[in-house]
């Protein structure tokens, strides 16, 4: 239950601070960082759904376990399946 | 039993025996578990059946004997994997040194090539006691090399190779089936395998007219492409010099390290782009549809001979020294 | 997904199988979080084909990836940003029961939502022109040409724009049937049907939304930013 | 006629209302029950037909009745329609549908009409794969591989991509509105630990369709997209992976076998502790077992590709996690086994099906041992052996306790006591007909068999032919209670509320039950399988 109605407030800073990310992921794309070109891209996409799922989907302000379990299994999930698939593919050259 | 009611298939590889092994203390295991529980249900339906005036005795459960037949089990089970993936590895690693013949699957068809140059279609003749390495591709669609009486299977894939091996013991013809299905004549896409005696299979060798090692014909080939015009046998070349890279490890541009197998060997020459070794320009053309999958064979069947002890003879990693191509072209 | 925006536009309290109005919020909400759930699921399926293919030539991807449009790939993010600001502040003028700025924000939501079609229908126009879609028309010519720091073989360029249409193709089939969804809302909401007491319609509807966004702040990193840096 | 009652009936769900648009456009969880009942039933005859086609072709070695094109669609689509239109529907949308609400105590699921759109895409479903059946059919085995179905089959892969896809849309439907429902409208009192067996099983297969399914759908719709518009996404000759799609596809379709099986279980679970008047021995491990078979399914699929190509360390950590899997449902037979354990028990039809599960079940299980075992695996992989482990688990698994269901709770369905003799009769043709059937498959796959032949050496013809011979008694076995079902319902002995003196709060509504289910809400105070508070009826062992 979020019964709760927020201060719009909240809601323009999520979206000012979305925004930002967007526009910081695509410069830093232009800059060599090797590797870590795809991990910033992808620890500001996961900050960037963080925000949207923790306040513009209400889940920080559920009193609701379940919907976090839900979420949280549905993502262990997806990570298995890319998990043991690249078992396989990341070590094929080994055999 | 009877001729047209066999119950036991033949055991005719090395590594047959082993599976049979296995196959039969898990049908001990299973025929135990089925008996005792058969047995247990039996027994109860008889001496528990409803009579009136006797109630069943509640029960709530007991953690003691969920453990036992949870650990128990899972015990057998762990000594079950290790035994079967002792198997399988020893299935999965052909031993150095042995005698190669390409497999080319296609619909619905099984082509076999031998390392001397013989060719054969749905028939593979081998001598008793030689490890034989089946280095197989398809043209088409997933098939699976099958021989019930050597105990191996392998689908063989469009697009790489994969392999299997065995060591014949026993003279005979056994079934060769395609076990991946494959379209309409899947169940046609039988052929035999022909284990020989040795001096038999030596004049089957010399029998068939061929033109040459399959090596040597990669020889040809290679010229013909224009393949030695960089990658030459000393270190001038444009390209990687191919002598004695074969089993060996090899540093790419990227930074990954890989060794040289014949899949490797495979992807260079269809995809040069995919592994670039270190210190070397990409650009080597691609050969995809350029050449058939039977070229491809030769081309790698020749880099192979490449990297070939001097000598011939099995074991132990090739320290041939650079240049010395020409004597072992032919092994 | 769920079936509760029409059952209670009907039964303004609820419908007779649940103990009370809460039972019914709660069911509805659970739904489609589970629907959420499968679909995490429905797109992990290519997002396993991707991670396996741009293993294997990441000079394909990266090369792909530096074909496409890099500022209508921002500009289409910021749009869905945007969308998601007013279905979040859509539900909490729902919940403040403040009919009219919930039909406006609603109504901006569909127009960001077009927005992001139409600039996507760009994209993929150019991908036409350019001979970018995979199939007998396939040209990987201009990469190679565009790019010769990077050798590219063209055969598993296509897995690139396959993987890339499949997934902002279903992308986008996601966004018109939100589309469509937000179309039945604002009805709904201009009809007056929805009250503080009563908005579970609009919420899981922004649940949504909500997720379709998600699904390319993912998408946008993985097809837009593989490799933009300054080529050697 | 003389057992139609002559005093007007209890109005109850199957006379409240009348005509066709009365089922059409129902929301009552129960009327969906029966129109998915008569659905799945009309696709199981369809496949079964396409079996007994298979298995006479097989008679002979040399292919003579049917040609090689013909027996391919044939295997192809009966392993399509016996899993995608009957097992995986089975017992969840039938008897799960009709059940869970009553045993929790709700009026309805949470989503009436999300049950109903369910249905309904079922049947679009149908209706698609009916079309492709006609108008030339599939070839491509149930399994899809590519290339061969996305480059190389003449045949209408797109189609039953498409029904299939959209059939698990229908399957996704009902684990959520399953999981909802049991998190939400539960009648107070059922607490968790008091919810019976059958919900605990249903409970862990929604999870699997909820989760498993989605990646079929994409998996099928990739495929759909790479002949239709030439995608090349598993395409080899563009480098694409043809293991990719073994990954994915078996990614669903290993977990899919336990959503034919745990519903089965669910029953197997009902039926033992009502037929031997005790609670379940270790009701928490079997509750629990479920949820671990669920989550361990995920964990196993590579085994199917063991031959495949996949690297050599993948196969070890699958085999290994396979065995994993093996272990809570080893402790639902002896959980089961044990609850007869000085129970008091009766023989009716369902307890013989009960019986044949555990039966069948455990053969196919300890088969399930050979094919996790690697180096065994690579010999019987893709044989016969294969089909008959199978068929061991789905067909003498899953099918038996789908009967054996159907049985049990027909007097609550209909209303109607079905005929105890024949019932007995048709399960003993059903268990020796199977056994006959399948039972010389494990031998032909270890002499060497492939699976999708359509001729074969011909040293394998005897056990061809014990195989046919077997497949017509089961084929009779299956006929039987179809006619004395449809008979029941007219002819059949008035049911009481509880004939068989089961516990279960299904069983304290009327027979059949109001469409409210209750006429108030029950409030729980006791257990799971209370049967010590409740009297064994004194003829439950009689035939009449």
């Amino acid at each position: 239950m979020s019964e709760h109605v927020m201060p719009g407030r909240i809601y323009y800073t999520i979206w000012i601070a979305l925004l930002c990310l967007t526009v910081i992921t695509a410069a830093v794309s232009f800059v060599d960082l090797g590797r870590f070109n795809t991990v910033i891209a992808l620890v500001i996409a996961t900050v960037k759904a963080l925000l949207v799922v923790l306040f513009f989907m209400h889940v920080k302000y559920t009193s609701e376990r379940l919907t976090k379990i839900v979420i949280v299994s549905a993502i262990f999930w997806l990570f298995l399946l890319l998990a043991l698939s690249m078992a396989d593919y990341g070590t094929r050259h080994l055999s | 039993m009877f001729d047209n009611f066999p119950l036991w298939p033949a055991r005719a590889s090395a590594g047959a025996g082993n599976v049979d092994a296995l196959f039969i203390f898990l049908l001990a295991l299973s025929a135990f578990m089925c008996v005792a529980i058969f047995a247990m249900i039996l027994i109860f339906s008889a001496r528990y059946r409803r009579r009136r005036g006797i109630e069943a005795e509640q029960i709530e459960g007991s953690t003691e004997l969920e453990m036992t037949w949870s650990i128990i089990p899972m015990v057998i089970f762990m000594a079950i994997f290790v035994w079967g993936a002792v198997i399988y590895f020893h299935e999965r690693t052909p031993p150095r040194g042995a005698s190669e013949v390409y497999v080319v699957a296609k619909q619905w068809m099984w082509k076999l090539e031998h390392q001397e140059g013989q060719r054969e279609i749905n028939e593979l003749h081998v001598p008793v006691g030689r490890d034989v390495k089946l280095i197989m591709t398809s043209q088409d669609v997933i098939h699976s090399f099958f021989v019930p009486a050597f105990r191996i299977k392998q689908d063989v894939l469009p697009g790489r190779y994969t392999t299997a091996w065995f060591r014949a013991t026993k003279p005979g013809v056994y079934h060769l089936f395609c076990s991946q299905y494959c379209g309409t004549m899947h169940s046609g896409m039988i052929g035999q395998v022909v284990v020989m005696e040795p001096a038999q299979y030596e004049a089957w060798l010399s029998g068939g007219g061929t033109s040459g090692s399959l090596a040597a014909s990669g020889d040809t080939l290679f010229q013909q492409l224009g393949c030695s015009t960089c990658h030459r046998s000393d270190s001038q070349g444009r390209g990687p010099n191919l002598v004695g890279i074969f089993g060996k490890p090899v540093h790419l541009e990227d930074g990954r390290t890989l060794t040289v197998d014949e899949n490797y060997l495979r992807t260079c020459i269809l995809s040069p782009s995919k592994n670039i070794p270190s210190g070397f320009k990409p650009i080597m053309p691609v050969f995809q549809g350029l050449v058939s999958e039977e070229q491809i064979n030769a081309l790698v069947a020749y880099i192979k001979s490449l990297s070939a002890a001097p000598t011939g003879a099995a074991g132990g990693p090739s320290l041939a020294p650079a240049g010395s191509r020409s004597q072992n072209s032919k092994e | 997904m769920s079936d509760s925006p029409i059952a209670i536009v009907q039964h303004p309290e609820h419908l007779h199988h649940f103990v009370d109005a809460e039972q019914q919020r709660d069911a509805a909400q659970l739904g489609m979080w589970l629907f959420l759930a499968t679909e995490i699921m429905f797109f992990g399926g290519m997002f396993c084909a991707y991670l396996v293919y741009r293993y294997w030539y990441y000079n394909e991807f990266a090369a792909g990836s530096r074909s496409l449009n890099i500022y209508l790939g921002t500009i289409n993010t910021a749009v869905l940003i945007c969308s998601s600001l007013t279905v979040a502040l859509g539900v909490r003028a729902a919940q403040m029961g403040n009919r009219k700025l919930l039909v406006i924000l609603l109504l901006l939501t569909i127009v960001f939502g077009f927005a992001f079609l139409g600039i996507k229908g760009v994209e993929w126009y150019q991908k036409y022109e350019e001979h970018h879609i995979p199939g007998r028309t396939f040209n990987a010519d201009d990469l190679i040409r565009d790019y010769p720091q990077i050798h590219i073989d063209p055969r598993p360029e296509q897995i690139y724009f396959s993987l890339y249409f499949a997934m902002t193709g279903l992308h986008a089939l996601h966004m018109i049937i939100g589309v469509g969804i937000f179309i039945f809302l604002t009805y709904n909401a201009w009809k007056g049907r929805y009250s503080p007491k009563y908005y579970t319609p609009v919420e899981i509807g922004g649940l949504y939304w909500h997720f379709v966004d998600i699904v390319w702040i993912y998408l946008f990193p993985l097809l837009y930013l593989i490799d933009r840096k300054p080529l050697r | 006629m003389a057992t139609v009652a002559v005093t007007a009936e209890r109005e109850n769900y199957l006379n409240k209302e009348y005509g066709i648009r009365s089922w059409l456009l129902t929301t009552d969880h129960k009327r969906i029950a029966l129109l998915y009942l008569a659905s799945i039933t009309f696709f199981f005859f369809i496949g079964g037909f396409f079996a007994l086609i298979i298995r006479l072709e097989l008679l002979t070695p040399a292919g003579d009745l049917v040609q090689a094109d013909t027996y391919n669609k044939l295997f192809s689509m009966h392993g399509q329609v016996m899993i995608f239109f009957f097992l995986i529907p089975s017992i969840p949308a039938v008897l799960g549908n009709f059940l869970v609400p009553l045993m929790i105590g709700a009026k309805d699921l949470a989503f009436p009409r999300i049950n109903l759109l369910s249905w309904y895409l079922y049947i679009i479903a149908g209706v698609i794969y009916l079309h492709c059946i006609v108008t030339g059919g599939v070839d491509t085995g149930w399994t899809f591989y590519t290339p061969f179905s996305t480059a190389f089959s003449n045949t209408r892969v797109i189609e039953a991509g498409i029904a299939i896809f959209i059939a698990g849309f229908s399957s996704i439907l009902t684990g959520l509105n399953f999981v909802v429902t049991i998190h939400r409208m539960r009648a107070p009192g059922m607490t968790w630990s008091r919810l019976p067996l059958f919900i605990w099983a249903h409970y862990a297969t929604s999870i699997i369709q909820l989760l498993g399914t989605p990646v079929l759908a994409i998996t099928l719709l990739l495929v759909v997209f790479e002949r239709a518009f030439n995608l090349g996404i598993f395409d080899p000759t563009r480098g694409g992976d043809p293991l990719l799609f073994q990954h994915l596809f078996w990614f669903y379709s290993h977990p899919a076998v336990y959503i034919m099986i745990l519903p089965a279980m669910a029953v197997e679970s009902e039926l033992v502790a009502c037929f031997t008047r005790k609670r379940i021995f270790g009701y928490n491990f079997v509750a629990m077992s479920s949820i671990a078979i669920a989550v361990f399914g995920f964990l196993v699929w590579a085994h199917h590709m063991f031959v495949a190509g996949i690297s050599l360390y993948s196969a070890l950590i699958f085999s290994i996690l396979s065995y994993l899997v093996a272990v809570p449902s080893a402790i639902k037979v002896f959980n089961w086994t044990a609850t007869m354990y000085k129970g008091s028990i009766s023989f009716t039809t369902p307890m013989l099906y009960a019986f044949g599960f555990i039966g069948l079940f455990t053969m196919g299980g300890l088969t399930g041992l050979f094919l996790a075992c690697l180096g065994i695996d690579v010999h019987v992989h893709d044989t016969y052996f294969v089909i008959a482990h199978f068929h061991y688990i789905m067909v003498g698994g899953a099918v038996m306790g789908y009967l054996g269901g159907l049985h049990f709770w027909w007097p609550k369905i209909s209303g109607r006591m079905y005929p105890e003799g024949w019932g007995r009769l048709a399960a003993l043709l059903v268990f020796a007909g199977f056994n006959l059937t399948f039972f010389p498959q494990f031998i032909l796959g270890y002499m060497g068999m492939p699976r999708r032949y359509w001729q074969y050496p011909p040293e394998f013809q005897v056990l061809n032919v014990l195989s046919t011979a077997g497949s017509t008694i089961l084929a009779v076995g299956y006929v039987l209670p179809m006619v004395y079902f449809l008979w029941s319902m007219r002819y059949g002995k008035i049911a009481e509320d509880n004939p068989w003196g089961a516990a279960g709060l299904e069983w304290k509504t009327s027979s059949p039950p109001p469409t409210f289910n209750f006429d108030e809400t029950p409030e729980v105070t006791w257990e799971a399988y209370n049967y010590e508070q409740i009297p064994a009826p004194p003829e439950v062992n009689v035939e009449r």
